[in-house]
């Protein structure tokens, strides 16, 4: 697989890792013990088109969100993950 | 009250051995040299004021930072990008060592020394990019890698600061790589494997390419 | 060395280099061939029918392909470590000293006493031992497996470590090309003139692919030299790169394809400072597939009998390498195609006996052929072959419309049409698709970027071979964004192809399908008729397709035959899904250069070399190389250097390298807010100077990692992190702070790398720092205090942080140098402490001295305990969230009878404990029901003189003082212990902070 | 027929022609007692339990493409019970014991083969680890020895001892464990499944579940239309989640590719079982003669039944450190399963919120040599309503309550388990 860093470019997988589903958000504080057991512990697993958690930790060391099909592995978009995982209070 | 002797070494000091090595007969194809002594600072920009170091960077050094995986050679000094917002301060005698220039990004960046977590190593000759092949998973074509660029990659499982530095009086390229001062030996001994076939020739020297 | 004459190698002709004869010796047989010959050439030269035996029955086998789809003619290459069994003697190059034996074998091929399984072949039918071998049920290991285990395999592997090495290397390109016939020759130049990038991997020492035994005549020229200007041409493009010796043999995700160079394998050994072959990672935009196609078997009675051989091998055998199968061939095809090699054997000489054609109707130029040489035109099939390991002698005919008739002859040239080679377009599961016209399956799909051309894709005139390649060659230089002049294409006339599907003659006797694994036209009946109609089940079944030839000649036919039994078309029943490597790889290539020592890299401390000097015994401890003791001369064995050490610590001084451990500078005016949420503890209200011992969780509440943070500055802290966690946290915090709360401005860099950094402990620490620091800093009690974490100066004018913490529970300090001083440091502190009796401990005593505080670390922060059960729990703030804090609270994670952190001693002050024993309640038997918990660390305390030990033991903060067993069958141990305080020694931490 | 050295001989003066089929290829009923979702090994285990031991006989197996073509044909054929939390030891160990009268129970030889699996450590703290684990399986009476580097060294000497970069040190030994060959335990049950009246149904894809007015479970729509159940099993590990989508449910697990290697037939070269316990590299070798072996999953979700070429190496590279006289043989074939890899890295055996629907699923790493196992004690819960005595911490509630089965130590990330 081949992922194109929006910083540095296209690179090789090796250069990745990946941490899983990028949709569930981290609830904010004052969540019920529901909310946060859903977002630790339930998945979609979705067959298709996901968005995903990856870290550049081979390289500039940016999280990013990226759309990939897990049937194909093709992958549609590579963006900054930067304030996407969690939900504000109040949001 | 004993008298101490604060000899600073190199990571690489005790594997570095001068001379030829690998295949004989040829010119060797492979020049291995490792820079001593530098300063190295990582400048990273504070929440929202990427624009702001940008232009203390400016100020500082007479060009722009690099926004893009570029390394930008000023008189004393070379930026190395290092990922969004943030770049590597190389350079030598102290002049942009890790005081002054908290100072000059005390407003805007946040700053760590890294002058002793590298090793710097530039690897250049005939068949640079034949044993870069086998360590760097870059494309380093010159048409996709030219003078100038910088990559934050990985070498052997490892990050390193890769770019292409000037080439060569001889018009080689020169490929200049900062790795990790505690993965260095192992690294090195890594690099003479792969360029072993080629012959190479080993030096040290604290002059900047 | 030079044998004796080549009985069959023809007067001239052929690309093989008659002015270097080489010398190779198989089944130690010395025999001679030439530079340019293949393993199987230079036997064949020499008039060696005989080459193998088959897997399950011991058939005798001579060599049925010229290339990777071979499945009969292997051997055992080489000798020694360097032995290679299943090495296929039809891709193995000839040099000079080459040595092969055949396998599979006792106690000689000619002599094989293994072929008595031939007796047994009723019994031994596909599947037979899935219905025997069942009793009794204790001889399946004992008796049944060794043999069967014996009997199977096919070559023997050297056994002994492989002397030669590998590597690994990347190369990137517009236009990858694999194969270099026609296809693939006019697909690089017009990639190549267009001004791509090219790479063309050619798995043969030569290029040209089937021109190199077909020849042909292209743009008005031979093919040979067309190939010849081709190559000069494609050698003055800049950017093209030819390599042969080389396979693509798997494509990957994302344009990755993996191609394996065997290097140096035509040579006897890699020359110094080279490698045996090497692993290539390609990057390609597009890839033409130009990887030509394979000739398939007819299946028929006696048609593994040595000398029935594919037609167009034979013709590779005569025209390439100028050596003769046989004398007098018969030839059996179903195609136009087939009739090449009787024009190939007649153009050298050769006898035709007659040509078996199932098509109804031959071609006048045929028929007029035939007079010509003399030879019949039988309208029929081959039902039956008779000879033996010395080859075929006579051939029996069915011919059309019932009667027989008999053909002698000592080769038979077989051709069943051709099946491209759809390996690389298949590998991402896309699955081929029926041509009627041409009988076989042709790519339908390809993964993202590639197209398959000329043969590979069904495509079998040289016309189409070259048009195909170059229109592809040229668009995908164009989907490169090369925009160059491809220049006009190569052209030539397409031949004839016409053939009428044949794929089993019925006959008496067996007729196989998959030579190598002996599956027969029956085998495959009999498992339809137990249902396994499946083409998957079929190949498993039978094992149809599953030998070193990855089922190349043996899988259409089988579907095929399958079809037939199961009333089926050949689309209905499908293939089997096609995997990767396309041609068997060596495993210590796609190891390359990580084995032995350079299996992972290696992390060296600052102080490394330093202790080295001192004979230190060194520990792996992920990738760190860490010091482990220092023995001194006399010293028996590591217990008494580590007591020594550790007595020298709490009585003295001593110093231990850390700089393993994670060391994170986080900036930013948020820094201790960001802390507060990665901490169950809090550190914004940290002083300036302070250092605070912190605890991280998981988001699901167990504990992650622990460390020390200090506030060196407003805005910074300096974070550290355990050894094995350094990485992990990076991520994890750098996960938080770009993905969580990225609100907040804090910054983070790793500097494990920049900071030599040694704890120096012991009563005597502050009179050896004060020889090493600068006389103006104030080290007191009250000048620094415990926890206290600034910069101070050192004598010489380095600049050092000092961290008043404590891991032993001794007064100590831990300094940090820059890096590059770490080594000056240890040498000053060695100097500096001689009056004090300095001494440096490892991590042995390190760890001695934790477990003495009860301090807790790996064993016991294992991934599955939370704060409360080390002890910790009412370090979790309330007033504020942080990571992990809402799943802590699950109803089994705050249970009261959780297994917890607890000393434990045994009652025997003698006994040593050990690491794993479990705990058991006294008087009771060890069982599930009460087994409560287990020892996790363990180390003889000098100070207390006895083993002591910590443990995860359920409610074991309320037992202190309860004697229980140590149950520890593994080692034949049990014996009584007393859970006590974790804290052994010091309890009230009075030498820490004094 | 029954299968014996005496069938085969007899039938071979016949040709061969009057075997039967192996399972009788059944057509849909319109209703039965239990449908079994998955013809792999664990769903024909179930149907052959339900019929042998609970005395269900009316059981439908439904398979979307042909018997034992997902992970139960794509695994490395290891069967071990050398697990070390509760929940998991007495679970394997029940299968274990069921491995070990396989083929007498099926009447099918699955060619069981307890030449022992060791498990090699590297370091005194992998020592410890699994010390502790060795003898949490002898306390639950399971066999488990701790070899020094000596006794590793005589029963492999062919391993890396001398310029290792990390040498062995020792191993954890378990003589009962081995192999077996993984499709004939699939025909094996169905066999025998089929034999006691289970319909074995291949190409029948479910594409629904049909609920009465209460929510409850009472059937599936198919691709060869509705069949009617009165309990519906699911046992289609890495489709669960697809599968559980039809039912909205969500499940605390995510799909993972394993690739696993087979080289070139060798003659006899490794006599167990191996792992290697500082890198990703296990290895058998089968009675044909291939190194069968791999590593870790890929590392991130995927349904592509394929590997990639990192891992490849890195599955090679540990091989190669452990024992480099592997070198020149050669891998012939790579193949990936699509695992089911839950939030422990241990299994859910249970029923779901939706009444009349049986969930087995989250298999990671163990789902080949639970097989037996599986199928006994899911036919348990499927027949009595209650789980299994060695089932009982396999619930689906662990993870809401904390009470979870984490070997590895690694948490809510299931690509590190």
């Amino acid at each position: 697989m081949r992922i194109v860093c929006p910083f540095c470019g296209e690179r090789e997988l090796g250069e990745f890792t990946y941490l899983g589903d990028a949709k569930p958000a981290r609830p904010a504080a004052g969540a019920t013990e529901n909310e946060v057991f859903d977002y630790v512990y339930l998945r979609d697993n979705v067959a298709g088109p996901m968005s995903e958690f990856w870290y550049h930790g081979g390289g500039c060391r940016a999280w990013l969100k990226i759309a990939r099909n897990t049937l194909t592995h093709e992958i549609s978009s590579v963006e900054p993950a930067a304030g996407v995982g969690a939900r504000q209070v109040g949001a | 009250m004993a008298e101490f002797s604060w000899i600073a070494r190199s990571p690489l000091e005790h594997a570095l051995v001068v001379g030829a090595c690998g295949a004989r007969g040829t010119a060797a194809g492979v020049s291995l040299t490792e820079i001593r002594n530098f300063d190295l600072i990582q400048v990273m920009a504070r929440r929202g004021k990427a624009a702001e170091l940008a232009k203390a960077a400016e100020t500082r050094f007479g060009v722009a930072a690099p926004g893009t995986p570029k390394a930008v050679r000023v008189a004393d000094a070379t930026l190395i990008w290092s990922g969004p917002d943030q770049f590597l301060v190389l350079c030598n005698g102290g002049k942009h060592a890790i005081e002054p220039l908290s100072q000059a990004f005390a407003q805007s960046g946040s700053l760590s020394d890294q002058s002793d977590a590298r090793a710097l190593i530039s690897v250049s000759g005939e068949k640079a990019r034949a044993i870069l092949a086998k360590l760097s998973s870059l494309d380093l074509h010159p048409a996709a890698f030219p003078a100038g660029t910088a990559a934050a990659t990985s070498v052997d499982h490892t990050s390193v600061n890769l770019w292409r530095g000037n080439d060569r009086p001889d018009g080689q390229a020169v490929f200049n790589l900062l790795v990790f001062a505690t993965f260095a030996e192992s690294l090195w001994h890594t690099m003479l494997d792969a360029a072993a076939e080629y012959g190479v020739d080993i030096r040290h020297s604290e002059e900047l390419g | 060395m030079v044998g004796p004459a080549q009985t069959h190698r023809l007067e001239s002709g052929g690309l093989i280099d008659r002015a270097a004869p080489l010398g190779f010796r198989f089944d130690g047989k010395s025999l001679a061939g030439f530079q340019g010959d293949t393993l199987a050439s230079a036997l064949i030269a020499n008039g060696i029918k005989l080459v193998g035996r088959s897997f399950k029955y011991h058939r005798p086998r001579g060599i049925l392909t010229a290339g990777s789809e071979e499945p009969n003619a292997l051997v055992e290459l080489r000798t020694g470590a360097r032995r290679e069994p299943n090495t296929k003697a039809t891709t193995a190059e000839l040099y000079d000293g080459l040595e092969a034996a055949s396998q599979n074998r006792w106690p000689s091929l000619r002599h094989d006493l293994m072929a008595v399984n031939q007796l047994f072949a009723p019994i031994f039918v596909a599947g037979f031992y899935y219905k025997t071998f069942m009793w009794p049920a204790k001889f399946w290991e004992a008796v049944y497996e060794p043999a069967i285990r014996r009997a199977a395999g096919l070559g023997r592997a050297a056994g002994v470590a492989d002397p030669d090495h590998y590597d690994k290397a990347w190369a990137h390109c517009d236009v990858l090309i694999a194969g270099s016939g026609p296809a693939g020759l006019a697909a690089a130049l017009a990639a190549g003139r267009s001004g791509a990038r090219v790479i063309l991997c050619e798995e043969d020492f030569a290029f040209g692919g089937r021109l190199l035994a077909d020849g042909g005549t292209i743009d008005g020229v031979p093919a040979a030299e067309w190939i010849t200007r081709a190559l000069g041409e494609l050698a003055t493009l800049p950017d093209v790169r030819i390599m042969n010796r080389t396979i693509l043999f798997g494509v990957y995700d994302g344009g990755t394809y993996g191609a394996i160079e065997r290097v140096n394998d035509h040579l006897p050994s890699p020359p110094e400072h080279q490698v045996r072959q090497r692993l290539w990672r390609i990057v390609a935009r597009r890839c033409v597939v130009a990887a030509g196609a394979i000739e398939r078997p007819i299946v028929f009675a006696g048609n593994d009998t040595p000398g029935v051989m594919m037609a167009s091998a034979m013709r590779t055998y005569v025209a390439r390498y100028a050596a003769t199968p046989a004398k007098r061939i018969a030839l059996f095809t179903n195609n136009e195609d087939g009739w090449r090699t009787v024009e190939t054997a007649l153009a050298a000489g050769l006898q035709i006996a007659a040509v078996i054609d199932a098509r109804p109707d031959v071609s006048a130029a045929h028929r007029a052929l035939a007079a010509k040489g003399g030879f019949a035109v039988l309208n029929g099939s081959v039902s039956g072959v008779e000879g033996g390991k010395d080859g075929v002698r006579k051939i029996a005919v069915a011919l059309t419309g019932g009667a027989r008739a008999e053909v002698e002859a000592d080769g038979l040239a077989v051709s069943g049409g051709w099946n491209p080679a759809v390996g690389l377009t298949s590998y991402h599961r896309g699955r081929p698709k029926w041509r009627d016209d041409i009988a076989a399956f042709v790519p339908d799909s390809a993964p993202p970027g590639m197209v398959a051309v000329g043969a590979a894709n069904g495509a079998f005139g040289l016309g189409s071979c070259l048009r195909q390649g170059f229109a592809a060659g040229a668009a995908a230089a164009r989907d490169a964004g090369r925009s160059g002049n491809a220049g006009a294409p190569p052209v030539a006339d397409d031949e004839d192809f016409s053939l009428t599907p044949l794929w089993h003659v019925a006959g008496k006797g067996k007729a196989f399908v998959d030579y190598q694994h002996d599956v027969t036209a029956s085998d495959i009946e009999l498992a339809q008729r137990e249902g396994f109609e499946s083409v998957e089940h079929l190949k498993r079944y039978t094992t149809l397709g599953m030998a070193t030839d990855q089922g190349k000649t043996s899988n259409v036919a089988g579907l095929a035959i399958m079809a037939v039994v199961s009333g089926k078309s050949i689309p209905e029943t499908g293939t089997t899904i096609y995997r990767p490597p396309y041609v068997p790889v060596a495993i210590g290539a796609f190891a390359g250069h990580h084995r032995d020592e350079n299996f992972h890299a290696t992390r060296l401390t600052p102080s490394h070399h330093w202790a080295a000097e001192q004979g230190a015994i060194f520990v792996d401890t992920g990738l760190w190389r860490r010091a482990q003791w220092y023995p001194r001369a006399g010293e028996k064995d590591w217990l008494e250097s580590v007591t020594r050490e550790v007595k020298a610590v709490r009585g003295g001084v001593g110093f231990c390298d850390v700089s393993t451990l994670g060391k994170i500078d986080v900036h930013g005016p948020d820094a201790g807010a960001f802390l507060d949420r990665v901490y169950i503890n809090t550190f914004s209200n940290l002083a300036v100077g302070k250092a605070r011992y912190g605890l991280m969780l998981r988001e699901d509440g167990i504990v992650y990692d622990d460390g020390t943070t200090s506030r060196l500055a407003e805005n910074h802290y300096f974070l550290t992190t355990t050894t094995a966690k350094a990485g992990p946290v990076m991520q994890h915090l750098e996960f938080c702070r770009q993905v969580l709360f990225a609100e907040l401005d804090v910054q983070l860099t790793s500097v494990t790398d920049q900071w030599a950094q040694f704890s120096i402990a012991g009563p005597k620490t502050r009179d050896l720092l004060r020889e090493i620091v600068d006389p103006a800093e104030d080290l007191s009690n009250e000048g620094f205090p415990f926890m206290g974490a600034r910069e101070v100066a050192l004598r010489g004018g380095i600049k050092a942080r000092l961290f008043r913490i404590s891991f032993s529970g001794e007064m100590a300090f831990e300094i940090s140098v820059p890096a590059r001083y770490g080594d000056a440091l240890v040498r000053n502190l060695m100097l500096a402490g001689k009056p004090f009796g300095v001494t440096p401990y490892g991590t042995e005593a390190l760890g001695v001295m934790r477990i003495e505080k009860g301090h807790v670390a790996g064993p016991e922060l294992n991934g599955t305990t939370t704060a409360a059960d080390l002890g910790l729990g009412k370090m979790m703030s309330t007033k504020k969230d942080f990571i992990g804090r809402v799943m802590a609270r699950r109803e089994m994670l705050v249970a009261p009878d959780r297994q917890v952190v607890v000393g434990i001693k045994p009652v025997d002050k003698t006994r040593r404990l050990r690491s794993g024993a479990h705990i058991i309640p006294k008087d009771k038997t060890p069982g599930p029901d009460n087994d409560q918990g287990y020892v996790t660390s363990v180390c003889f305390s000098p100070m207390l003189d006895q083993w002591i030990g910590l443990g995860l033991v359920e409610r074991g903060r309320e037992r202190i003082g309860e004697i229980v067993h140590a149950h520890d069958p593994l080692r034949g141990e049990d014996y009584d212990v007393e859970l006590c305080s974790p804290v052994f020694y010091d309890p009230d931490g009075g030498r820490q902070r004094g | 027929m029954k299968y014996s050295i005496f069938s085969l001989a007899r039938a071979a003066f016949s040709g061969h022609k009057n075997w039967q089929r192996t399972w009788r290829d059944a057509s849909p009923k319109s209703h039965y007692d239990v449908v079994i979702i998955g013809g792999g090994g664990h769903g024909l285990a179930t149907a052959w339990f339900l019929a042998s031991e609970y005395g269900i006989r009316n059981v439908a197996v439904l398979e979307k493409g042909w018997i034992g073509s997902g992970n139960a044909g794509r695994n490395t054929t290891i069967i071990r019970s050398n697990y070390g939390l509760p929940g998991n030891t007495g679970f394997y160990e029940l299968s274990m014991k069921l491995w070990e009268r396989m083929e007498q129970d099926l009447n099918y030889n699955t060619m069981v083969s307890q030449r022992g699996v060791i498990n090699l450590y590297h370091s005194d703290a992998q020592r410890d680890a699994y010390a502790r684990r060795g003898n949490t399986m002898r306390i639950n009476g399971i066999d488990a020895e701790l070899l020094d580097l000596a006794a590793v060294r005589k029963m492999m000497p062919f391993l890396n001892f001398d310029n290792a970069r990390f040498p062995v040190q020792g191993g954890l030994l378990q003589r009962r464990g081995g192999t077996a060959r993984h499709d004939a335990v699939v025909w094996g049950y169905a066999h025998a499944a089929s034999a006691l009246g289970v319909d074995i149904i291949q190409n029948c894809e479910v594409t629904g579940f049909v609920r009465d007015g209460n929510g409850k479970v009472t059937g599936v729509e198919t691709s060869r239309g509705r069949i009617g159940a009165a309990k519906v099993g699911m046992a289609v590990a890495g489709s669960s989640s697809r599968v559980a989508a039809m039912a909205s449910m969500r499940l605390p697990i995510e799909s993972h590719v394993l690739q696993a290697f087979v080289s070139e037939a060798i003659k006899p070269l490794i006599p167990n079982v191996m792992t290697f316990g500082a890198g990703h590299f296990y290895v058998s070798q089968s009675d044909k003669g291939g190194l069968v072996f791999g590593g870790d999953i890929d590392g991130y979700n995927s349904y592509a039944q394929r590997g990639n070429l990192p891992v490849m190496e890195d599955v090679c590279e540990g091989g190669m450190a452990l024992m480099p006289m592997i070198g020149r043989i050669r891998l012939l074939r790579q193949w990936g399963g699509i695992m089911d890899m839950s939030m422990d890295g241990s299994p859910i055996i249970d029923k779901t919120p939706v009444d009349g629907l049986y969930l087995n699923a989250g298999w990671c790493y163990g789902g080949f040599k639970a097989t037996p196992g599986s199928g006994l004690v899911f036919a348990h819960l499927l027949a009595r309503d209650e789980p299994h005595k060695e089932a009982a911490r396999f619930r689906l509630d662990r993870f809401r309550l904390g009470a979870l089965i984490d070997e590895k130590g690694q948490g809510a990330q299931p690509n590190l388990h």
